[in-house]
Parts: C-alpha cells; structure tokens; sequence
C-alpha cells in the first residue's frame, strides 16, 4: 500500500501534511509518532472514513481514493479503532458473524451463522482465548477483552492489509505478549500488518519496518535497529 | 486466596490517629444487580507516598478507584479519608475531603474548548489569582494545551485529549489523587511528563493510588504494589520486590517481549 | 401584487410572530443541543402554560401577564423534578431517542389531562386591549402582540448571557458530556441538569403566556408548534440559541409573507421545506456547531 | 357463536395495528433508527390506493399495489435525505414528514378532497356489510404474515445481521464493509412499503380517509409504542404490542369513553415502557424467568489469571508462548 | 343487519324500551357541539318519556363518544347495530362525521336522520336512508341575505367583497353559497381566503381583508375562529360596512368573546328560541327546566332529529332493526312533512331539507331577526357602525 501526498486539515490544523509513504506487502509495518502527528488521521483516509483534502492512495497497485469505507473494507483492508469498538448489545459470536460480508444478493439473503460460518467463528475465538465467553453480550467483557474481540472481528472480515491503532493501549502486559504472537502467527499466514502503537518495545519487537510520523509527514522510515537510532526520531518523538 | 486482604504498607496495627490519608477496607462492591466485583479488598494509602495497583484486564481496579472516590457506593466495607469515615458519600463530599480522581479513558468535555476543560478542573476554586497561576503551569507543561487552547477538546487526537485530562486534574492540589491509566494512549514524551508529575505529587507529601497497565514502569516509580485479581487483592508488598518476583511478571507484569 | 402597505404590515406581523417562535425554539435547543433531549413536550407544557394563565384570568380576571410570577417558577421546578425523575433513570447510550419517546409520552399525557380538565373547546382570553392597536409608520401594531414580542426578547437576553456567561453554563455544559467527571470536579451534576432543564421549561411558561395573549388555544394545539419550533432548531443548528433565534426570525417572516401570496397552510410548509434543504446542503444547520452534525 | 360484525370490526383494527408495527419494526428494530413518521406512509398508501381508484379508475387491488409501488419510489428519497442524519435529526425528519404531508393533502384540495375527506368505492360493491368485514379480516391477517415472514427471512440473514450491526455502531460495520447506507435504505424502503400496503387496505376496507387521521403523529407514536412494548428485537413484538394496545385502547374507550383519557392511558402506557421495560414485554419477561431459574451471582467467568493459565496449558494450548501469557480473567462479576 | 323479530320484540338488552343508539364527539375538536347535541338528544329523550314513550314503550339513549374521530364513529356504529342491537339511530355531529356512519346505517339498511351534516357532500353520496333534520342546507344559509343585498340600491349596494371561511365542509358552504350568489348579481370578489380548522393567527388574513379595503366581509365560520377573526380585524381597525359571520355571532358567549365590540355584525340562524311553532315553546321551556339555559341551535337540531324520528315511528307504527321497519320509517318520512321546533321540515329525494334560514344582526347590543321580512324582529342595519 501507498500513498502520494495526502493531506487533511481541519479548520487551522493541518492534520496531514502531504504524507507519501509506502508498506510493505507481506511484512508486519508499524507506524509511529507524538500524539497528534496524525496517524489516526491517517488511518481515516486511508480506510475512507475520512476525505482527504488531497493525494492519493493506492492498494497493490489500485486507486482507492475517495472509496467509500465499505468498498476499501471489501478490497481487503480491516482496521481496529483507538478506542476499541465493538457492537456492544450483540454477542460474542455475532460480533464476529456480522463481519461476514457477502457479495451477491443471494448471499445476503442467505442464512447467517451458518456451520462453517459459525466454526470458522469460533476458531478464531478459540485462538484469542476468550472461545468460552461466546454468547455473552460484548459491552459485558473487559477492556483487554473488547481489544480481542474486535481483532477477532477484523480478522473474520478476512482482509489481508489488517491496521490496527493502538492494539495494546491499556491492556494488561500479559495480554500483550498474546496479541504480539498472534500478529507473528498471521503474519506468516501471509498476512500484511500496520500497527500504530506507542509501546516502544512491542514496536521494535514485532515489526520489520518502522515509519516515523511528525506534525503530519513522515520523518523517517527504516527497519526497528535503525528508526531506534536516527536522531530525528529520538528528538521528535522519544524526547531524549 | 480469600483470607489473602492485606495490608500493604509498613504497619499492620493502625494507631487510631491513621497514619493512612486513603484507607479502603474489606470492600465489597458491584455495578447494579450485577454480581459483585469487588470482594473483600482493603487497601490502604499512607501520605506521600505512591499506591499502584496492577492486574488484569477486568481484575476491579478502576471499581476500586470509583469507590475510592464515592462515584461507586460500596455494598459493604468502609472508605476512610484521614481516618474519617466517609463509606457512601458522593464524590462532592470526597472532593471537598480532599481525593482527586481522573477516569480511566475519554472523560474530556468533548464540545467545550480545552480552556474551558482546563478551567472546569478548577470548579472548586474561588481564587483567580491562584487559578491563573495553576493553567500557566500546565501550559508550560503540556505544549498541546496551550496550543490548542481554544479548539473543542472532542477534535484533538486521543494521546492529546488524555493530556489535557491530566492537565485538567493538575489545576487542584488535593491530598489523595487517584489516577486511572494516566500514561494510556501517550507517547513517551508525555508519558515521561506524567511520571514526573506523579513523583513530584508524592514528594509534595500527596497520596496517589495509581492504576497501570504499564506495570513495570509504575511499580518503578511506586513505593508499594498491589497485584488485584478478581476483585481481591492477590499480592501485595515494596514495589520492588513484587518487580523481582518472576511468576508475578510472567501472570501479570508481562516479560520484555522477546526479539525477533 | 399585494401593495407596499401590505408588504411592510406583513414584515411587521413576521417580526412579531419570530420573536416567539425565537423564545420557544431556544427552550427547545437548550434541551436539545446542551442536554441531547429531544423533547416533544415542550410544546405541551407551553399550551400547559397558556391553559394556566387563561384559567387564572377567567377565575380571577387577573392579567395574565401577572400569572408569569407563578408559572415560571412551578415550570421550573417542574422540569428539575421531570429531569430527576424520568430523564436520569433512562440509559444513557439510547437518551436521545428514549427520550423522544419519554416526553412524547409526557405531551400526550398533558394534553389528555387538559382535555380532560378543560374539554377539546377552542378557548381564548378576553382582555380589555384584545382589539387594541396603534399606527406603526403605516402599518398597524395590536398591543397584545406587542407585549408578546417583548417578553420573548427580554426572556432570550436572560438566557443567552446565563448560558454564555455563568459558571452555571458552563457547568450545566460539562455535565451533559462526561457525567462522572464532572462529579469528580466537584459539580452536583444531578443539581446542574436539573435546573438546565427547569430553565428550559420556564421558558416554555413564559413563551405560553404570551401565546395566549392573542390566539385561540386548545388542548391538541400543540402538535400545530411542535413542528415548526422542530424545524427551526434543525434549522439554526442543533444546540445554538443564536442560530435558532436567528432562523425563527428569518422564517417567521418568510411565513408571513408568504402568507400574501398564498393560502395559511401552505405557508406553513416553508418550515419544512425549509428543514430538508437544511438536510440536503447543511446538515449541521446553518448556524450550529461544528460537531452538531453528530447529533 | 359466530363472531358479530363489530367483533370483526375489533379484531380488524387489530390486526391492522400489527401489520403497521410489524412494517415499522423493519426499520427500528433493524437499525434502531425510530420514526415517529411512518405515519405518514400509511395515510400515502390509504390516499394513493383511494385516488388510484377514484381517479385514475384502476381495480381496488391493483390500485393497492401501484400505490405501494409509488410509496416505495418515494421512500428513496425521503429515506436519502433522512437516513444521513442520525439520532435526534432523524426523528424530527420524521415528524416533519407527517405534518408536511398533512398540510399538503389539506390544502391541495382539488386533488386530494382536502378537509373534506376521500371517500374510497367499495372493492366488492354487492357484498353484505358482514360479508366485507370477514373478507378483510382475512386480508389483513394474509398481509401480517407476509409481513412476519419478510421480517423473519431478513432477521436470520445476512442482511439482517449487517442492519444489526448498523444499530449497534455504523462507522464500525462500515469499516467491516457493510454498505451501511444501501442497507439502511433498503431496508426503509421494504419498510414504507408494507406500511403504505397495510394503509391502503385500510382504505379499501373503510371507505373514509380523512387528512387529519391519515396523517397523524399519533398513529405513528402508537406503531412505535406497540413495537416497543412487545420488544423491537423479535418477531412477534409487535404483534404482541398490538394485541395489548389495541385492547387498552378499546378497553378504556369502553370505561372511560366520554373523556380524553385514552390519551393519558396511552401517554401513561408508553412512559412505563420507555423507562422500564426499553427492550419490551418478551425480553422482560424472559428476564425475570431467568433470574427465578438461575440463582444470585452469576458472571461471565470467574477465573483468576493462574487457573486460566493452567487451563489454557493444557487445553488447546497452542505453543509455548500461549503458556506465557495466560490472560486476564473475564470480567471479576 | 341482523334479524330480530319485528313488531313487538325489540332488542334483547332491555325488554321494553326502545333503544337509540348514537354515537357523538363528546371529546376532541367537535365536543363543544358534541355535547350541545347530546344536551338536545337527552331532553327529547325526557319530553317524550315524561309523555308516555313512544308507541307506548319508554324511549332509551345509548351514547357512545367517538372522539371526533371518523375511525371511532364507523366501530361506534357498527357496535351500536351489530352489537347492541339498538333499535334505532340519531345521526352523529359535523359533516366530517355524517357521511361515514350514515354509510354504516346504510349499510344496515337502517334510517339515518342527522342534526349536523348541513354541507352539500352529504347529500351527494347518494344515501336513500339520509335525512337532514334542519331547515337548510350550508349553501343556503344566506338566500335571504343575498336577495336582500341584490335588491337593495345600486348606491347601496357593497361593491366588493372579503371571503374567509375554514377548511370545513360546512363552514365553507355557508360563505360559499352567499359568494355565489353576490358573485352572479355582480358584486366582485376581492379577498377569497380559506384557512384550515386549527388556524390560530389569523394576523396575516386580517391584513390582507385589511388592505382591500372590502366593503363587506364574509365569514364562513365555526365559533372561535370566527372570535378570532374579527378580533383580528378590529386590531388592524378595519371598518367594513357590511360584515357576516355565520355561527359564532349566535353563540351566547360571543358578545364577551369579541369584548362587546358587537355593533351590526350578521349571521344567519336556523333556529330562535323565540320561534312560535307549537313544539318549541313547549321545548324551551322544558329544556330549560332541566339544563337550567335556553337552548341553541345545535340542541334544536338534535331535539328537531328526535322529533323527525318520532313521526316516522309513530306513523309507520313500529321501532326495530327489522328491515321492513326500517323502510317502512324511510318511504314515509320520503312523502311526508314534519311539525318540529324550527318549523315544518320536508326533504327532497336526496335528504335536503327545503325551508331557508333566518338572518340575525346584533342591534343595540342584542341579536334580532332582521330577515326575512315575515319572521323580523327590527330592521337591519345599514351601513354597519364602527366596531
Ligand atoms: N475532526 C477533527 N477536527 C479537527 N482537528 C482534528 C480532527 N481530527 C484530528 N484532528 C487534529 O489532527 C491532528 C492529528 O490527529 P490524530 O488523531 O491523527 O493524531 P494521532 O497521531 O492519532 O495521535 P495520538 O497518538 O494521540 O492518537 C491532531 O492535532 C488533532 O487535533
Ligand atoms: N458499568 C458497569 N456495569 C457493569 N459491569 C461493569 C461496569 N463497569 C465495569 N464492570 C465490570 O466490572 C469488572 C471490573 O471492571 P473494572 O473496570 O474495575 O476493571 P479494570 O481492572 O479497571 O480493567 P481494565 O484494566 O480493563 O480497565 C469487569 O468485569 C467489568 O465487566
Ligand atoms: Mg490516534
Ligand atoms: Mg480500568
């Protein structure tokens, strides 16, 4: 995926300031930078939840610029939010069944929560470990535990370009070891990964490339070991 | 691990003149017909000196907070302010008594500006002078704030919303703070400026009860430790010995994630 | 072509009639935009209001203007005990639209209560100055509409700098948003809302007093104003007193020239054609609030 | 004993009353989105059905399903312009349709017979007044179980769990690729249409529209008070809140039918049920039902981090890093 | 309809007395006249059972309230004949009304005799069991009026004229009919304004009527609305030299409504207490006695509406649903005439009734007859003075 000079202001804020980067298919990409340099913002443009002001965003190759979110959704990309979301009066496991999206007419007349629907459902569940909680309403479950269910969401959506803002803001240390060896498990399914996060060792841990965002645009990008050490990074964003 | 409430800090016997600014003891409590959440927990916080409660996702901590500051009444135990027994006053009376609490997640008022966010954090105050000197501070502190000084609090970004709460909760000085995940969603910068704040609270001979997710950061910066779990507490003692201890770093302190 | 005369007499008589629709869709904004309650009773309680005065003056042959020094007061007080009440005890995810439901419920209660106390007839007060009225650079003002004009203009000033200049606005805002902590800085939130949505029912009492004044009311009238006052916060802007006074004034006016031209009723509908442009170009209105689009 | 004509009568309105909730539950119960205008769709099919056939001189029958069809085509536009605005603006939309369309079959008399009512020919000119009310009787009974089976297919689809997930949080299932705004249309528009059908039938059954009954406020806040009460989340909700607000209101016309009380019973009714039962008589019954079958505390899980490690060690453990990072237990309560 | 045995046997709920079913806005917008009506119906009940019932059996009433709605009405009538078995039906209040449950009783094959639907659509339904228990119709409410302005000198004679009448069958019928008229005498039309029934302000009609500077002006109204009006003018002190309101100058309230401001105002009536048709005195004085006010014309209409029944049930000698009952009271009422308190009434083969009305004007602060000549009680007064 990449994008060519896109920009957002609002009002007298310019939220994204021509920001051309590009990630890496395959490979689990994470994107960091001081609160407020935009990379939710960014995340909204990309997934359409947003418009741009102006630039351009192409995934493997096609537009898709100014899509409407569900069009992006359906090209592959899921994403999580900041503050986690989920459908919090449905249960568990309808959470992950409403993210089945059919395509012909046929299909969305057709039952939901078929067998295999529903089995592939709980595999994911079961790979979360929280397969038990299945039929509780999901506004009952904690914080950490709303953070899985939405992943587990995402991941029934089936996409391949899977961003994720946040995934460890205010979950337990424990928990984030999980998630860390889920995204490494999917990751060699093949599946490409954005991680927005500002746990630094999660970050230089899990990803293979690191692209450092300020007031808007990028200010470095680099495998971990280098961002780690580049002097802009340490002063814009690691305050050393 | 019922019987397992425990005192955490230095003396057991506590002097009828408590030497505790907060002191929670053997709480029971829960949200509506709801079971309960806590069962049983006491937790005591001596002056000057910095609480951290960690544990899991779900485990009561912020629940204690809430009872903690009255948002939460308790179906039984006791909540002693400075050896007052305040168990089932509102948080106007705790407030006036002294506890300060900043929430857990989003709690700016997302339509008025960060000035008047700022300024609301000062209701109680009738002082101008003193109410002038204290948004100086916090500007100085969090460039964000003063920044954006005028713009609706609900258009900044997460990490800068959480800021301007803590700066928000900076515009009183009480004797008890109580700080829901105050460094959630910042970046190191501010989490450095956060950490720094709640030393320099504690050294001002203020009692924090702090809850983290960044335990190991907190538990560095804490005097005592309190791991909760389902709503009791499961382990208690010096911060640093529960940092040492290796079976609570792998339930609940998290290792350092290993490199790739 | 309706003459000059007409024209300006038709300004004039708008002018009149968006001062009122000004103060009542100003109750119904701060409900609205500062409390996200959508409620259909206020137009109840101002044909409540208008009931009252008209009772107090048939049985007392009081002015009715002197029937405000109770009204208001018992308005407020029970708009703190209707927000205490009802509106606390709904879930806070589903307010807005729980809360339609509550005050429809409550409109139809208060106008089955009426008709019950006052039976379906048309009623009207008869004062000494009804048919009163002077020379206004050639157009003709009836002092009842005058007195009615008035009191609307002096009732929005006392808001407005309530709301924009008081520690109790700024309270009253703060709570709405984030109940918990507003509670934790020391607010009596329960106190705050209540007395926000008191203020918005004696605005309600002030507003039916002087509707009363000089048109005919009956129990079922207040469906006739729900839907103008509707479209006229929709159309300032959910939540802004200026922008509602400002778009009731503007279609007042509209109304009444159009009213030149055509019949009563279709008049009416510039309202509503008024409120789906406002959807169609700017959702927001046209004098709201930047977030107002997320109500 | 068979069942008199105004039994029939009885049963009719009824009956009528849950196909109209039923219809309005395909949007709120859906999408949560509550008019309080649909209303509105009614008295356009009633009027559409009554013109066809006056003007336009087509068979009743077919009269009703062009005037459906025409109600459906308007709904597309109604349903753009008022399904972008959420919350409370959607309601006023709502409402503001109602009066809108009241002011304009009051006025446009030439067209609509203004104040003075359409009178709409009879379907079955020779039939016996008893004979007509049975039939209809019969016909509205046909359309509420279309109505039914429709909102039934849909709420086991996956159509309808996308309208579901539209009620729980919208930018999320957008994000999930739910076209949220094409459903919420569709959805609105198969709503209107039953509505405008059960209107239309009505017409060809009574005979009298009149543009104050046709478009009313009140006929719209009963659909959503029925639905409510019954539950908007299940099938019969509506038919259920039909059956218990249809009889309160010929009950306390029969008590109390010289004063304007209904409306209090009414206003009454729907006030107990907004702050006491939102989610409707079935949810609440099951509710209680299940607090006398399971006793006191219960919660999701009440496992502490080390039992659920273990158990998670030894269950399904997957690799050694699953051993390590366990899991905060569920919720504590 | 359902068969009862005819003759003696009347429904099974009270052996004797023969059961009239009516159903009446005692609620909603038409209550007022609703209850008026009711008042009417009652005190026919009283007057005819203190006489010995009819056909020697007491006369019962079974009121039900439709909430001046036309859903209620139609299930009231339907409950009244298909339920209760009622004997017998009066006709409910206001147009809007009439013309669905006369269908249901038409339906029944019952008679429908009716005090309230006076415009022309009800009589253009083609009902055969339809009859108009008043003197005329709406359109016909001003006939002496329009001849007595035609004939007056052309020098005299207003030159234009000012219409508002509401959205209401009947109201709009009155004005209407009278517009017609001066309209084919010459007499042009300068305002034509209709406003629909919960019209409040009426600022914006009143400046318009204002600025024409009409010489009359013309009121097709109920009774607020009416109030409402030519309080409206009065405000932008406008000074018509003709001005008729039809029904709310005869409402007892009127003059205090409109602050005694009441000099030279019209209005046609159908009915006076001070009428010396046999039946009427007889009905004033009695109503009197026991609603403790002389009655007006809805009361009149309704008590008119017994009295039209009573005929036909006395003549045809037999009160039940029984079809052949029902058609003998319908072909005789078809053929003959009926003594009652305004007058001897007659219908076309459409249910019209053929008499006129009266017109009333308020002179020194009372409201006198002053048309048509026959019946009038002072001279009507023109111009009109200031109001
Ligand atoms: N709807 C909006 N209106 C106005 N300004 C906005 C809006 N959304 C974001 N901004 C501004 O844009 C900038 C970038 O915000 P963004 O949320 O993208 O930051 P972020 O990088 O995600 O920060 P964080 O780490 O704190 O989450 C901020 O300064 C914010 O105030
Ligand atoms: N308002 C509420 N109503 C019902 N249950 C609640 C409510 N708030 C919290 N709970 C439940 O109480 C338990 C404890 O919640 P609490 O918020 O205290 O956890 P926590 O330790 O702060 O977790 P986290 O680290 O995720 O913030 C959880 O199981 C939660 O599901
Ligand atoms: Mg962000
Ligand atoms: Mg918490």
């Amino acid at each position: 995926m990449a994008t060519v000079g896109l920009s957002k202001a609002f009002g007298g804020v310019t939220a994204l300031d021509s920001a051309t980067v590009t990630f890496h298919h395959g490979k689990v990409n994470a994107l960091i930078g001081p609160n407020g340099s935009g990379k939710t913002t960014f995340f909204n443009c990309v997934t359409g939840m947003i418009r741009p002001d102006a630039g351009r965003t192409t995934y493997r190759g096609r537009d898709i610029t100014r899509k409407p979110p569900h069009r992006i959704a359906r090209a592959g990309i899921g994403r999580s939010f900041q503050l986690c979301r989920v459908f919090p009066r449905m249960t568990v496991l309808d959470n992950l069944l409403a993210a089945v999206q059919p395509s012909s007419l046929a299909g969305q007349l057709a039952r939901a929560g078929r067998r295999e629907e529903t089995e592939r459902a709980r595999g994911w569940l079961s790979r979360m470990g929280i397969e038990h909680l299945e039929r509780a309403e999901a506004r009952q479950l904690s914080w950490g535990q709303q953070k899985l269910l939405e992943l587990a969401g995402v991941l029934m959506s089936e996409p391949e370009l899977i961003l994720l803002d946040e995934p460890a803001g205010g979950v337990n240390p424990a928990l984030i070891n999980r998630i860390c060896d889920l995204v490494r498990e999917l990751n060699a399914e093949g599946r490409t990964f954005l991680i927005v996060e500002h746990n630094m060792d999660l970050v230089m841990s899990l990803s293979d490339h690191v692209v450092v965002f300020d007031r808007g645009r990028p200010i470095a990008e680099g495998p971990p070991s280098v961002i780690q050490s580049d002097e802009r990074v340490l002063g814009a964003y690691l305050g050393v | 691990m019922a019987s397992d409430t425990h005192t955490n800090t230095d003396s057991d016997s506590a002097s009828p003149a408590s030497p505790f600014l907060l002191e929670l003891d053997d709480i029971r409590a829960g949200y509506g017909r709801a079971a309960l959440v806590l069962r049983g927990l006491t937790v005591q916080v001596p002056a000057g000196a910095i609480v951290c409660l960690v544990g899991p996702n779900g485990a009561g901590k912020s629940t204690v907070l809430k009872v903690a500051s009255g948002l939460l009444a308790p179906r039984s135990g006791r909540v002693l302010v400075d050896g007052a027994d305040l168990t089932g006053h509102g948080p106007q009376r705790m407030l006036a008594a002294g506890v300060a609490h900043v929430l857990q997640g989003h709690s700016v008022f997302r339509e008025m500006t960060v000035a008047e966010n700022v300024l609301l954090g000062g209701y109680t105050l009738r002082d101008k002078q003193l109410i002038a000197e204290r948004v100086e501070f916090v500007r100085d502190l969090f460039p964000v704030v003063g920044e954006r000084w005028t713009s609706l609090a609900g258009l900044l970004s997460g990490g800068q919303q959480k800021q301007v709460e803590f700066a928000r909760s900076l515009m009183v000085k009480p004797r008890v703070v109580l700080l829901d995940e105050p460094s959630m969603g910042l970046d190191p910068k501010a989490t450095g400026v956060v950490f720094e704040q709640i030393v320099r609270m504690r050294d001002a001979g203020t009692a924090v009860l702090l809850v983290e997710q960044n335990a190991r950061r907190a538990l560095e910066a804490a005097d005592t430790g309190c791991v909760l779990d389902l709503g009791r507490v499961h382990v208690s003692g010096p911060a640093r010995e529960l940092l040492a201890d290796p079976q609570l770093g792998e339930l609940y302190l998290g290792g350092r994630p290993a490199r790739r | 072509m309706p003459s000059t005369s007409l024209i300006f007499q038709s300004i004039v008589l708008g002018v009149l009639l968006g001062g009122l629709y000004a103060l009542l869709a100003a109750g119904l904004t701060l409900y609205f935009g500062v409390m996200r309650v959508v409620m259909i009773a206020h137009s109840a309680f101002l044909i409540l209001a208008a009931y009252l005065a008209w009772y107090a003056h048939r049985e007392t042959g009081i002015d009715p203007l002197l029937t405000l020094v109770a009204t208001v007061p018992l308005f407020f007080v029970a708009g703190v005990a209707m927000q205490r009440l009802l509106l606390t005890r709904l879930r806070p995810a589903t307010l807005t639209m729980m809360s339609v439901l509550l005050t429809f419920s409550v409109a139809l209660t208060i106008e089955g209560l009426l008709g019950y106390a006052f039976s379906g007839t048309q009623r009207r007060i008869r004062l000494g100055y009804s048919s009163a009225g002077f020379e206004f650079l050639g157009a003709r003002i009836a002092a009842v509409k005058l007195i009615a004009f008035g009191m609307a203009a002096l009732a929005l000033l006392g808001l407005y700098v309530l709301m924009k200049h008081s520690r109790f606005g700024q309270a009253l805002r703060a709570t709405i948003q984030q109940r918990e902590a507003a509670q934790l800085l020391g607010i009596d939130t329960d106190r705050i809302a209540g007395y926000g949505f008191g203020l918005g029912l004696a605005t309600a009492a002030v507003g039916g007093t002087a509707l009363a004044l000089d048109t005919t009311i009956y129990p079922s009238l207040h469906w006739h104003w729900i839907g103008p006052l509707m479209a006229i916060i929709v159309v300032g802007g959910l939540g802004s007193v200026p922008g509602a006074a400002i778009a009731a004034m503007t279609l007042g006016m509209l109304q009444s020239l159009l009213q030149l031209e055509l019949s009563t009723t279709w008049a009416q509908t510039v309202f509503y054609v008024a409120l789906f442009a406002t959807l169609a170009f700017r959702p927001q209105g046209f004098f709201g609030g930047r977030l107002a689009q997320r109500f | 004993m068979a069942p008199s004509p105004y039994e029939i009568t009885v049963g009719i309105a009824i009956l009528n009353y849950a196909v109209l909730s039923t219809s309005w539950n395909f949007v709120g119960g859906f999408t949560g989105y509550i008019s309080l205008g649909h209303g509105a769709f009614a008295g356009l099919g009633a009027y559409g059905t009554g013109l066809l056939v006056t003007k336009a001189e087509l068979p009743p029958f077919a009269a009703l399903f062009v005037a459906a069809a025409l109600v459906a085509a308007l709904a597309v536009p109604v349903g753009y312009a008022a399904l972008r605005v959420r919350g409370a603006s959607f309601v006023i939309v709502s409402i503001a349709l109602v009066l809108i369309l009241l002011l304009v079959f009051q006025s446009w008399a030439s067209f609509t017979g203004g104040s003075r009512g359409l009178v709409v020919p009879r379907p079955f000119p020779g039939m016996l007044r008893s004979e007509h009310h049975r039939t209809f009787y019969f016909l509205f009974a046909a359309l509420l179980g279309v109505a039914l089976l429709t909102w039934w297919i849909i709420d086991r689809s996956r159509f309808g769990m996308g309208l579901k997930a539209i009620r729980e949080d919208e930018d999320k299932a957008q994000s999930l690729g739910t076209p949220i705004f094409a459903y919420k249309l569709v959805v609105f528009v198969v709503s209107a249409t039953f509505t405008s059908l059960a209107g239309g039938l009505y017409a060809l059954w009574f005979g009298d529209l009149d543009p104050v009954f046709q478009f009313s406020i009140l006929s719209g806040a009963y659909m959503v008070l029925m639905a409510l009460l019954g539950g908007v989340r299940h099938l019969y909700g509506p038919l259920l809140g039909a059956l218990i607000v249809g009889y309160a209101l010929e009950y306390s016309k029969v008590e109390y039918g010289d004063t304007p009380l209904h409306l209090v019973v009414a206003g009454l009714l729907l006030g107990v049920v907004v702050m006491f039962m939102p989610d409707g008589v079935i949810p609440a019954a099951t509710a209680l039902l299940a607090r006398f079958r399971t006793s006191g505390e219960t919660s999701i899980r009440e496992v502490t981090a080390a039992e659920l490690k273990e158990r998670h060690g030894q269950g399904n453990g997957t690799d050694e890093s699953e051993v390590r990072n366990s899991e905060r237990s569920g919720s504590g309560g | 309809a359902s068969g009862c045995a005819g003759g003696s046997g009347s429904g099974d709920s009270s052996d004797d007395s023969i059961v009239i079913g009516v159903s009446l806005p005692l609620t909603g917008d038409f209550s007022e006249p609703g209850k008026g009506v009711e008042r009417g119906y009652k005190a026919w009940a009283k007057i005819v059972n203190d006489k010995g019932g009819l056909l020697g059996r007491k006369v019962e009433l079974k009121i039900l309230d439709d909430q001046s709605n036309a859903d209620r009405v139609v299930s009231d009538y339907e409950q009244l004949i298909g339920r209760d078995e009622v004997d017998l039906v009066f006709g409910p209040f206001s147009t809007r009304l009439v013309v669905p449950s006369a269908r249901v009783a038409e339906e029944y094959g019952m008679l429908f005799v009716e005090p309230a639907g006076a415009a022309p659509e009800v009589f253009d339904q083609g009902f055969k069991n339809l009859f108009y228990a008043a003197p005329a119709v709406a359109n016909d409410h001003y006939n002496h009026l329009a001849d007595h302005i035609l004939a007056l000198p052309a020098g005299e004679r207003p030159k234009s004229v000012a219409y508002a009448a509401m959205d209401d069958p009947f109201a709009q019928g009155t004005a209407y009919g009278l517009k017609e008229k001066l309209e084919k005498g010459g007499i042009k039309t300068v305002v034509d304004e209709v406003y629909p029934p919960n019209t409040t302000d009426f600022g914006s009609i009143a400046a318009k009527i204002a600025d024409s500077k009409a010489d009359m002006v013309v009121g097709g109204s109920q009774y607020q609305d009416g109030v409402n009006l030519i309080v409206a003018l009065q405000q932008l002190d406008y000074q018509p030299k003709m001005a008729a309101f039809s029904t709310a100058p005869t409402e007892p309230e009127f003059a205090k409504a409109i602050g005694n401001k009441t000099e030279g105002i019209l209005a046609p009536t159908g009915y006076t207490q001070k009428a010396d048709y046999p039946s009427n005195k007889e009905f004033v004085e009695r109503y009197t006695k026991q609603f403790g006010k002389a009655p007006e014309e809805d009361e009149a209409n309704a008590y008119t509406t017994g009295q039209v029944v009573a005929a036909a049930v006395e003549a045809a000698d037999c009160a039940s649903q029984d079809p052949e009952c029902q058609s003998k009271l319908i072909d005789w009422l078809r053929g003959n005439e009926v003594e009652t308190v305004v007058g001897p009434l007659k219908w076309d083969d459409k249910g019209r009734p053929q008499s006129a009305h009266m017109i009333q004007q308020w002179i020194d602060g009372e409201i006198q007859i002053v048309l048509p000549e026959a019946q009038k009680e002072a001279d009507l007064v023109h111009p009109k003075p200031a109001w």
